[in-house]
């Protein structure tokens, strides 16, 4: 040991800016829409270490869509995502309003990180499996799943698919590629390397969908998903959310040391791309590009979708607390929906009226979607799930332990 | 004396532990600067300083592996997992290594951790933040499993937790944070600031583990119950009419075995009321020890009331927890058999 | 019928189950080229391909992870954790995930998956090596769990496993691996080859879920047993002349309490046996379940003979091993009490 | 979907070789000794990316130490290093011979990577602390810990300081900053990253290092060690002891699709280093380097030891059924213990003869250790702790029920 060895001490990531502080996002390098090339799908990872320091981006300031990811979608595709995103904004404001209302127990919103799973759900083919956290709505939106079977599941109503089991916003529906949520973090991230090993051990040609958030990527079953999908070349996209925020936790706590969480990917020899997850037009590209990849048997990718979490974690939560109100705002990356109208009315395709009328149309339809659902029941009234309904199903066939204690209990 | 919240009391003996000893370290999922999501950790970021209260890694296994190694340094780790749902990623470091380490080690290296948890239901959240794991914990040797059922014992119980050589397990009814709760959900909340077990007293004021409290003395039945259960026990008993002795166990592991048999043999009937699901719950170790320690003294079968063997579920709540009508059943039952 | 040890009759299980379904996918550590470490999967890559029985890497948590991608996907994954006592690093995917699946997705998504692990003591293995589990996953609703202790059960439980719609834990006695064990660990090793239960039907025997076996039938006292302890009690029996009617459990959840109730209301006495440790081993819920079922039929309190709570030691193995002697005081003591 | 997507395939990693073939490392890259600059101990983990890519070395095929790396060592302290070596060596050797004559049940040998324990050894300070392996009986050794002591644990026999609760070569010993070994993969990876946090809290200046092999790096653990390590910049050094097998399986099964082990600390910032763990020098040297960098508050390092693991598993494996049995001898990085000797006589500082003495002394020595411990008692024979011993220290103060439990025992 030398002789001038000082004292060690603990290192703990900070966030650059906390209730009160005017936030800076200046030191948040945001490269230019346009300037990432888009590679061979069949690219070798190490050949584009760089894209996990960059981000892919196609909308530029002014509206235009720029560079190699640009010009994949038509304007109906891209109206039918302006519709999506506006759809899924309209549906958690109003269920955020219905849980303060007494009408169910919880909800989470995604404001500010509609594209990312909107622009995604439009990527997979039918068949292919996506295994989403609870922030991924926009995939079942984006695939029509009703939106008033999502509302029976949120009020736990006699109509719920989930027959009351879950809280609100566990979706689940197979038809709709979509893997039944679970509220333990990461854990569904390396499932979704199995299902994609299982359609490879079959000789299918679909594929899997990972969903993880940036503080979860601290999970260990984060590790798991890397070296399976590693090892066995899983034709799996593995996303991460990085929406800047882990309920009152900056993403530092997670990331350390490195500079980005896609550069997770290079120590498992894993193509890995950032990708702007406010811009619509890049998601839906570098989800493509990535799909295309493991279909086509080259493997896994890992893409990190830098967002931001405009709302609270959930309603449970107060980020007053613990950040600056200010923060979202600044936000450099702007908001998903305003960038992708102003691009729709720069290329001619859609104007502020018909977006005002747009907007009143859709919220027409989630009202009354409401309106069905609130008929049949919320948490708080209506018809409800049996009290059956809980002991069914913990098998295919009930045992008989089962069956006793539902006699006692008298259902 | 102060009247506190359960929430209160936990964090306040989090204050008197760090201040009383540096090695005492606190951390967990957004324990640090936010102070927990249940708020149990609040201010000590700020009083303490970011070495001693601080943010984890969203990885329960690497919160109680860290823990561990931090212990065998000679640290004093008070760890929070954020829900009791939470904790089996950490399940290995718990089982395999914080169990474990004195003895396979001779005591060359020891783990004085305690790991928190709000566990239990009623608040619909459904089967991913409800959960009563403690039942897996009794089974682990070398373990510690402490409930707390009021603000009073949570800040008593939670200072011999830290003050302990060994690794506890902390579970706190998070139903009962802000006030005792029977399960009459219909009914208004009330605050332990109005309740005699909110009196809180300052400092030092350890309730050692391993010493169960008799809540309600009663001559026809024993009733062994633990956290949220004793007030469902206490309001069942009331609407029955039945004489119950309600025994608030607190520690589990290691159990206050004389506690019990001092009951079981006095009234010769017994009924265990837990929140967990009923098989190879604790209830069912309970079960055991009654019938191999007053086998002699029992007028008729010991009764469980339990949650079910399913999922907690969220629209099902109350049909699943076990609230004061079941467990007036029970009581009604036993004296009846 | 052709003779086999156990490790051939799970072998052969595989071996029947894969060339049946195309379905049916094998892996785990060492599971593939080698076929395991205990060689229960050999000749299975040789015979399927890589693509259907293959080594994985070391990480129980992912294994048990891409196994219910897999079912959900449509597949059969039987997967092998090396010993049971490395099974934590999967308890979450295990309790949150593989048993929670249908339940919450209303069978949207299922999870038909069979985790295989070699369980138990008796080889020196030390506190790493020897763990008995099988008491956590009956506290986990959704699970199925299962021993067998013989040849013919080990194939056909294994079969009826791979077949069923849910996920079962199979815990495969080591001990028995070769041949029967009767805890006289000082007398000469006998072959399974030598043995009536290694008399294994061919093809596509099932055994049953959830259904016992009398093993040995009784008139004086039930014995409660599974895997390796079905053997200790019978030389128990033997050697006390106590007349006990043994039961065979081989599946503990759900459990064939008909099975339970009729031997012990004939012979109105109770002994359990498991090598688990005691404090809330499944020990406890058998109790529980006897005494809630046959309390007034019960002439004297159950007697548990376990593994002590200790971890299992490597120099004192035969001390913590509840061999025929500890089971035959037990037997002794229910008839004398 | 594209028309002519192709049926996928699961791809699984094959070893270059099985039983029967011909062991081929061809290409294996061994890069040139003293080809790899070392870097200044603060160094950025970003400007040394290479060094995951590389392998540092110091003896090249003449003996010659020779680069940046070489010059750490007196010839005395080379002298001692073989010692040591040899010391292992054949400690292994009459304890594998004293399993197969059942006198324990069991044995972990270290065959061909005795350089990697022996060398880092030396290279901590006394209070740092190790969280081994099994395979790291070196550390003890190079810290003059006794072998009778480590043969009592080994026979579990009245004087195993364990108390025969262990199976044999789990050791532990504070004072020779030696963590208890556990039997469960991983998990000690995070815990010296905790260790190494509790040593900044406490404005400490020792250090720990962690240990793992290449197989267990797929688990979890590790995963969690290096969020940790990266997030609180923990003064620790992770050691990856890759001896190209996990039992039966390769290490290409745990690795995957990335170049190197040492490359899974990039996706963390951790600076990552490859080095010949057949090099008793360079281990050392890149030992020291890592540690320095710990404790003057640079934070964790990850090392990769490229070595092979010559013998069998444990005594209970037979590598012949799934390997070549000439893999270990066509090993391109030949034996630790024959290169430290030609070094040693390359200059000047040691002879064929005194090698032969000193190999003879050293038997000599482990014998004597040997017939001291087989009289207190092996496995078998002799006198073994108490059945009291295994109730004792499952808590500081034994509760009531442990109580009951041993009286009933009869203990
Ligand atoms: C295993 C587990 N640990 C902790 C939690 C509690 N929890 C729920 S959400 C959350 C934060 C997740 O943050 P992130 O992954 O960034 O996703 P985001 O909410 O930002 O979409 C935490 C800690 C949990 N649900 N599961
Ligand atoms: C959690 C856990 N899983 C599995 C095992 C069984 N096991 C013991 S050693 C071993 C191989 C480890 O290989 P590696 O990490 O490369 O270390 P090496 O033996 O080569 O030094 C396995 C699978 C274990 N001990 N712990
Ligand atoms: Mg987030
Ligand atoms: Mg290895």
């Amino acid at each position: 040991m030398s002789s001038e060895t000082r004292p060690l001490s603990l290192n703990v990531p900070e966030p650059g800016c906390r209730p009160g502080d005017t936030p800076d996002f200046s030191e948040f390098e945001i490269p230019k829409a346009g300037s990432v090339a888009r590679p061979e799908v069949g690219v070798d990872p190490d050949d584009i270490r760089d894209m996990a320091f960059s981000i892919v981006r196609v909308l530029n300031k002014e509206g235009e869509a720029v560079g190699d990811w640009a010009g994949l979608l038509t304007p109906d595709e891209l109206r039918e995502g302006l519709r999506h995103m506006l759809t899924l904004r309209t549906f958690d404001a109003r269920m955020l309003n219905a849980q303060r209302q007494g009408k169910t127990s919880f909800y989470m919103q995604h404001l500010g990180e509609e594209a990312v799973s909107c622009a995604f759900g439009r990527a997979l083919e039918p068949g292919d499996m996506n295994f989403p956290t609870y922030r991924q709505a926009g995939l079942l939106i984006a695939r029509d799943y009703p939106l008033v079977t999502m509302m029976n599941q949120i009020y736990s109503n006699a109509e719920d698919p989930l027959h009351g089991r879950q809280m609100p916003i566990m979706y689940s529906s197979r038809e709709h590629g979509f893997f039944s949520i679970s509220g333990n973090l990461g854990t569904q991230f390396v499932q979704s390397v199995g299902w994609a090993m299982a359609s490879a051990i079959s000789g299918d040609t679909k594929i899997a969908a990972g969903w993880i958030g940036d503080g979860s990527t601290a999970e260990s079953d984060f590790h798991a998903a890397m070296v399976f999908a590693s090892t066995y070349d899983a034709p799996v996209v593995l996303n991460i959310v990085n929406n800047q925020w882990a309920i009152s936790t900056f993403q530092g706590i997670a990331r350390g040391g490195v500079g980005t969480f896609a550069a997770r990917g290079h120590g498992f020899g894993i193509a890995s791309i950032r990708v702007d997850g406010n811009d619509y037009l890049a998601v839906h590209a570098v989800a493509k590009w990535a799909a295309e990849r493991a279909r086509s048997g080259h493997g896994p990718t890992l893409i990190e979708h830098v967002t931001y979490r405009a709302g609270g974690h959930s309603t449970s939560d107060d980020p007053a607390a613990y950040r600056s109100q200010n923060e979202a705002a600044a936000w450099p990356m702007g908001d998903p929906v305003d960038r992708l109208k102003r691009h729709l009315i720069r290329i001619g395709e859609w104007t502020d009226e018909r977006h005002t009328q747009a907007e009143a149309e859709i919220l027409d339809m989630v009202m009354t979607a409401q309106k069905k659902a609130e008929a049949i029941g919320t948490l708080a009234t209506g018809k409800h799930p049996s009290p059956r309904d809980m002991f069914e199903g913990v098998y295919e066939t009930m045992p008989p332990h089962l069956v006793r204690q539902r006699q006692e209990a008298g259902y | 004396m102060a009247r506190m919240t359960m929430i209160e009391a936990i964090r306040d003996a989090h204050d008197v532990a760090m201040s009383a000893d540096e090695r005492v370290v606190v951390y967990g999922e957004d324990v640090g600067f936010f102070g927990g999501v249940f708020r149990c950790t609040a201010g000590l970021q700020a009083k303490y300083g970011k070495s001693r209260c601080f943010d984890a890694p969203i990885n329960e296994g690497g919160i109680v592996g860290t823990a561990i190694g931090m212990a065998a340094y000679g640290l004093k780790p008070v760890i929070e997992i954020q829900f009791a749902d939470y904790v089996y990623p950490a399940f290995d470091q718990i089982v395999s290594e914080a169990a474990r380490l004195r003895h396979r080690s001779n005591a060359d290296f020891t783990c004085p951790i305690v790991i928190r948890m709000p566990a239990g239901g009623g608040i619909f959240g459904g089967q991913t933040h409800s959960q009563s794991p403690e039942g897996l914990f009794t089974h682990v040797s070398g373990l510690k499993v402490v409930v707390p059922s009021n603000p009073r014992d949570a800040k008593g119980l939670l200072l011999a937790a830290i003050a302990d050589p060994d690794p506890v397990i902390f579970l706190e009814p998070k139903r009962l944070y802000n006030g005792p709760f029977d399960g009459h959900h219909d009914k208004p909340i009330v605050s332990w600031k109005k309740h005699p077990l909110g009196d809180v007293p300052e400092g030092d004021a350890i309730v050692p583990l391993g010493k169960a409290s008799v809540y309600r003395e009663g001559g026809d039945v024993t009733v062994l119950a633990y956290g949220t259960m004793v007030f469902v026990a206490e309001a069942a008993a009331e609407a029955t009419g039945v004489d119950a002795e309600i025994i608030d166990l607190r520690t589990l592991l290691p159990l206050d075995l004389d506690a019990i048999t001092a009951s079981v043999r006095k009234t010769g009937r017994c009924v265990i009321v837990h929140e967990a699901t009923r098989t190879s719950g604790f209830g069912a170790e309970l079960m055991a020890l009654v019938q191999e320690n007053c086998f002699y003294h029992l007028e008729t079968p010991i009764i469980r009331v339990t949650g079910w063997d399913t999922p907690y579920p969220h629209a099902q709540e109350w049909e699943y927890f076990p609230g004061p009508v079941r467990v007036g059943a029970a009581l009604k039952k036993v004296m009846e058999d």
